[in-house]
């Protein structure tokens, strides 16, 4: 079994969580080294960009992972969600620039939500995708509004720009590839059984 | 050696030694199909769109080639063999002739990646037996099913069960989709629906939602066995679509290679009441 | 029995007993292909109508189902082989690999009716000789055409003939096309028209005008015989499009069931400089 | 061999052809009788309605016949053409209603015809087909002109019609069905050799 | 008020009747003349072939007429039909050839019913619009059937050809353009009511 | 002068003598729209034909020019203004904003003839009055289409007469489109069907069938009169279409050059109820 | 409110507000037309794509939507007014009318984003000048267009300049269109290539290239003057597309808002010679 | 005037090159901080993630940047680029897996190079984007090949990957936006003559 485990802020909760659930997961020390993949007890941990885990999952390159939904959703990724975790949740928001011009343009990291969400509502609005910090684009007038997500509104405050419209709840959830869970139901119902046990422990 | 030529999204030509290896596969099924007496029938690679409307959603329909003719009717390519078998079949059967068995070949082109799967031509080989809807057939196609491929580890389930509890509430399709109890199931479905995301759930504890399912459940059990090959999944409820009972699914080296059921409702959508079940097979040329 | 359904113009389905009658007459020119060594292709149902448009004229064009896909290319479904099977080969082909023995089949796509003539679904089936521009090969194709049904009637002679007339006056073709001799006909060439039009016309006659030709068509004539299957028909000029040398056509019981002829520059078009030679017969399923 | 005569204008110089090359055709007590298909030696004559006629050959229902150009152009005709008659020449012209006025609405015998010629001449103007007399059509002004064949020219002047455009130069030919021509070769030689023969002789 | 009267078998009773409404209509010796527009007492009535008579009235050339129903759908006519007349009822029928060989073409002069026919059969054939006798085509193997009329089936029976299905029962009709009809109201009734009268007297 | 171009059906260009005599055809309307508070939008020359589905029947869906877009959608060339104003305005009406009196102009495109008329491209201005459903609304909309066009005659009905004796027997509906009492219609409604088809029928004879709509007939009679110009026409069902009351043509110089209605339910398929009362005219760029 | 509804790529109604605010726009440039006695042309929405193949690159092409009509043609609604504007006028011009002064208004719709650009319906006014191929016409037409809009920045080349020195080396159309000196450059242009990008080369430096078209750039500048509206750039090729000669474009508060240049080739395409200059403002409705 | 300054391997020689220039950019204080934007002598500096530097220049929020073609092509900018740099040049190259697999799927952070690259190549393959490491998709066999820039090679040796294919040549280029570079020519001028120098002394 692959199970893939986002770098960055979900990195240590998740590792947390599958400690917890009694699985060997790597150490600081493995950590500290260059190395993503990891075989532990006979189970691989690869560690993946946050956004590259669910396509992981989707092409069956690996078998489980934990991703956010915000990056579920961006990739259309249809595994299945069986725990969605206490940690790291926040809100994916339409932000306006200093002033809240009229909608026109809207920087992103997530440009098929934004897509989508646009389109529901009707609005004539470029999308406009970017790598790096979506906020510094408002700010510098790029686009009149921007899409991302929420934890604290700090960045928000800090840059004057102005929260208008929450596009979903996002939380982080443990998901499992649809043919993995077909092919191997023993292996997937203890997965999901003691990394359930391990979240409610937690609580 | 020139630039290879760029073809459309989902097609494109085979060559001596790919044709070869398609006629190969094609001639191990035809052969299968012919020992158990199946007749082969030949599908169109175009039809209108609007006989199907009821049955494609819009998300699947612009998974296809469409295009207006000279008539100014919508027109699709062929995305899907079965409801097309239904309707060039069900005006032209005769009470005597049932039940037919029948089998079909060809392409399906698709325009559209769903989702993140790549653009592929599918090259399907399907049967279907038509105007018998007894246990009998549905173990038939089963078995059929699992000698068509080495090692096939086959999953099943009555999507009846899992519609009587939908019906009751919609947060049982969302907690059974995402394999997640969530706070909208009402307090009478969680044991059940908890059961069935965990995977505890037995026939008998579904047996009250869905008294006739789940003893053809039973039966269907009995006959294929539980030897490894088939396993019962009670709580799969994907891609229900047109089917009305049994809805399996054929994995074989840890990939999906088939899918079929039953759509005993199908026929009648073209004018001729008649129980059905079918499977279908892709050999997706990319593997 | 319901009505039967209606299907776009140009395809319906085969039910078993058109299907098994089908697949007897595949089975049957496939035997013979493979017996001569011909290695089967597939072809895509629909390709991109720009790479063929210097080869097709707009009349042509339009009567084949074309549309604009996703990307906002003009694509088209399958109405004519033989310039596909070059396209697809032409990149592929390493010089160790020639000549090539190749065949296909399928269904050509008509969505409009060509004149007086009936809106109808083709089943194709073809061979193609890659690589070979030797009177042998000319002469192979035109007996393994002869082979194919009984008793045919084969009518042949070479484009280039009437081309090298035409070339000296456009007169020639319009006489040519209506058997009548016109005003238009310059002085020097209303000998051999006439003679042409009212059939008296010997290779000798046109050698003059096509050294060449004449000479194949003696050699070829010495090797197929005239008795009776085959006939040189000198005013023949029906057609030619990319046809450049040998053009016949085959008749049995009264009608013409196959064409067919050399094509010595279609695979440069598509980057690969490679003589070709080729035939289709035609499966009418009306018939 | 199966022969389409055309009944009408042109029915008694077709026959007088192939009398005059030597063809025992039917005589006038047979055609008094209401019959409209005869064997004389071998061959078949068949009279049918001159627009009929391409139709029957283009179909192989005919080996060969004598049609109008008219008829072959309006039925995209493809059999060979290999003799044309002195005899019931014509024009096929567009004439205008009383005064002239403009184009908008074209009735015609020759839809198909008329269609083309307008179209080449980009003009828009809808095509009306009538099954009986044009003439009356541009005099009870149902349409602003009339597309027709015009022999002497008497019928527009006793309308006060005004001839427009010549569209084409009409005359009747000898037609031959193209899978006859290729698989009788001898027998369609000899057809065409005796009515050339038959047309010079006439001259 | 122009009304338009079709030449041929319809032309005597249509005239009758309207003689019996007390219209002053074209007496015999008029119609002796070639002319085909006569005016008496205030009404223009013209004389067109019976498949034209649609055509005038819908498009205005003519205000009222009588047709029969096969001519009112061959054009997709859309006038009013507020009468129907007892006289000159037939039936279209699909008519096989000798032998009854599989329905692959069909000869008719009526190609826009017969194509809906077939389509609505779901039969591919191929429709062979002719101008002549319909019944020959059947004879001559030009096609494997035909769809005409059908009155005594005199004809069918003399050429061995065999009626397969009823495709519509045929009436001639009083028809009336939709324009006039609205802006000329008193007209109108009038002429119905007078001619509704003289149909059911002449019952 | 070179040959003229031909363009696709339906459109062709105005070169300046026409595209002035159409720009005073405009100003006038805009000007007498204007006098009247009418404002002015401006509607999409294409739209989705899925929105109109159910409004429009297929064979008048046919008439437009539809083709698939990028994205895989059904797009139609514009061919109706009046749903594609609703749909447009729907959800932007705030309730204060009520009654909107809003006016449009622009082509309407159709590919196909109507039965035996011309392809004609079709200019067209319409006014609109939406979100009062008063009799007031209605005669000011019928006196406002009789000031644009010189000794009209507008013959007027209210849809809902005839709908409520079609919904007692379909047979009324043959009755009165072919103004020919027939067989298939009850006794019970043989008088008011023939009195209706005969033009006897008055608005007294029609109460007991549909009293509110009798009602308001009334009502709108006394308040236009019966000068010559307004006319009743109680058989009047043609092209009831969306509409729901009030009906009514204009003729002028023996030519229909405008319709229009009352379709109080229109803008409720797209979200917001709202009455609504409107008519376009066309002017038609052959005569 | 109820959710707007989406619209296809290009297009969306304006409602009265926004109506206002176009039509403002339109009245003050048709005004300015008028005054100086340009005439008004209406040109159709749609359009065949065979008669500007010739024109429009693929890419270009297929930002527009383009789709098969019932007669099988190939059909593109309309993207670029001026070669439309061509096609209609050439085949009605006498020579009598010459010169015309002839505007144009309307939408282009786009299906595709350029590059990085949105998706835009775009609403375009135009104005040229046929059969005037004078320094005058140039002159007349860059300052109408100044007079358009507030505090404009012109900006003028001649693109035969250019193609004259592309002629010599292709190199030279990559260093302008990088603005930067490549290998490829040839010796005997690389310091006049280099004075092109680094902005220092006068007219008399590409006179020796181009004599003729820098005398006319002289006249015009001359003429118009270099008070800070007109800025003569010799190093601007770009989208030179069917321009023969003078190009240029007009920037309004750091935007481009129009672009426009001489074509005396292109009414020849369409079977008439005609010098013609014009140019086309674009009001963009996001801004 | 905006210039945009590439985050990453590309800031350090980006801002050398116009210290040499003779500008007054942001010193390695101002860095520090977490500020991304800075007013200096009337330029302001914005520094921003490299792969949104085309992005900003393109919408014209930029006036001016430095850019590696790798980005510029995936964005299809369509900026001048006046000034090609001497330092961080490397390949754009197709990369295969372990084993060198058929190719089927395509990792890569450049989706729409890859795309072109394929299709002109007539490959049918998948292009799967990922924000992470390819190398890392390679080695677990998400994809049969990546696509990815390569410097030493290291990285792709270490992970026996096979390099197979150059795609394009990449070097970081001086980029200015059309208009500003129409609107404001003298400001232009300035800026490219002053980096080119400094290019050029550098060398």
């Amino acid at each position: 079994m692959r199970i893939a485990i986002p770098k960055g802020r979900l990195q240590e909760p998740a590792l947390a969580v599958f400690a917890g659930a009694g699985y060997d997961v790597p150490d600081d020390a493995d950590l500290k080294t260059r190395r993503l993949v990891f075989d532990r007890s006979g189970i691989e941990w690869i560690f993946v960009k946050d956004c590259d885990v669910p396509v992981y999952v989707e092409h069956g390159a690996a078998d489980a992972g934990i991703a956010g939904l915000d990056q579920i959703l961006e990739h259309e990724c249809t595994a299945y969600q069986p725990v969605e975790f206490p940690f790291g949740r926040c809100r994916m928001m339409l932000i306006a620039a200093p002033g809240a011009p009229p909608l026109t343009k809207v920087a992103t990291k997530y440009p098929r939500i934004t897509r989508q969400f646009l389109d529901t509502r009707g609005v004539r609005a470029e999308v406009v995708p970017l790598g790096g910090s979506v906020e510094l684009a408002a700010v510098l007038k790029l686009t009149s509004h921007v899409v991302d997500l929420v934890e604290t509104g700090e960045t928000v405050r800090v840059h004057h720009l102005e929260l208008q419209d929450v596009i979903a709840e996002i939380s982080p959830r443990l998901i499992v590839g649809k043919t993995f869970y077909r092919t191997e139901p023993r292996m997937v119902r203890d997965l999901i059984a003691r990394v359930e046990e391990a979240v409610n422990v937690a609580r | 050696m020139a630039a290879k030529p760029r073809y459309p999204t989902g097609v494109h030509p085979l060559l001596p030694e790919e044709t070869a290896r398609r006629r190969r596969i094609e001639a191990r099924f035809v052969d299968a199909f012919a020992a158990a007496s199946f007749e082969e029938v030949v599908l169109p690679i175009i039809d209108y769109v609007e006989p199907y409307a009821s049955l494609v959603d819009s998300a699947a329909a612009k998974q296809s080639y469409r295009f207006v003719d000279r008539e100014g009717d919508l027109v699709a390519i062929r995305a899907d063999f079965t409801p097309m078998l239904a309707r060039a079949l069900a005006p032209s059967i005769a009470d005597g002739d049932l039940p037919l068995r029948l089998f079909y070949r060809g392409d399906v082109i698709r325009v559209e990646a769903s989702r993140l799967g790549a653009n592929r031509e599918l090259f399907q080989i399907g049967a279907e037996i038509v105007g018998d809807d007894s246990v009998d057939a549905d173990v038939a196609m089963l078995r059929l099913a699992s000698d068509l491929v080495p090692n096939p580890s086959i999953v099943y389930n009555d999507v009846s069960i899992a519609s009587a509890l939908i019906a009751q509430s919609d947060a049982v399709r969302e907690a059974l989709a995402a394999k997640r109890m969530t706070a909208g199931v009402p307090a009478a479905l969680r044991t059940i629906v908890g059961k069935l995301i965990s995977g505890e759930a037995t026939i008998d504890d579904v047996a009250p939602f869905a008294p006739e399912a789940a003893a053809r459940l039973c039966a269907i059990g009995d006959a294929v066995g539980a030897d490894g090959v088939f396993s019962l999944h009670l709580d799969d409820i994907e891609d229900a679509g047109y089917y009305t009972g049994l809805r399996f699914r054929v994995y074989a080296s840890g990939a999906k290679v088939a899918q079929g059921g039953r759509y005993d409702t199908l026929y009648e959508r073209f004018g001729r009441r008649a129980a059905a079940i079918g499977f279908t097979f892709t050999i997706d040329d990319l593997d």
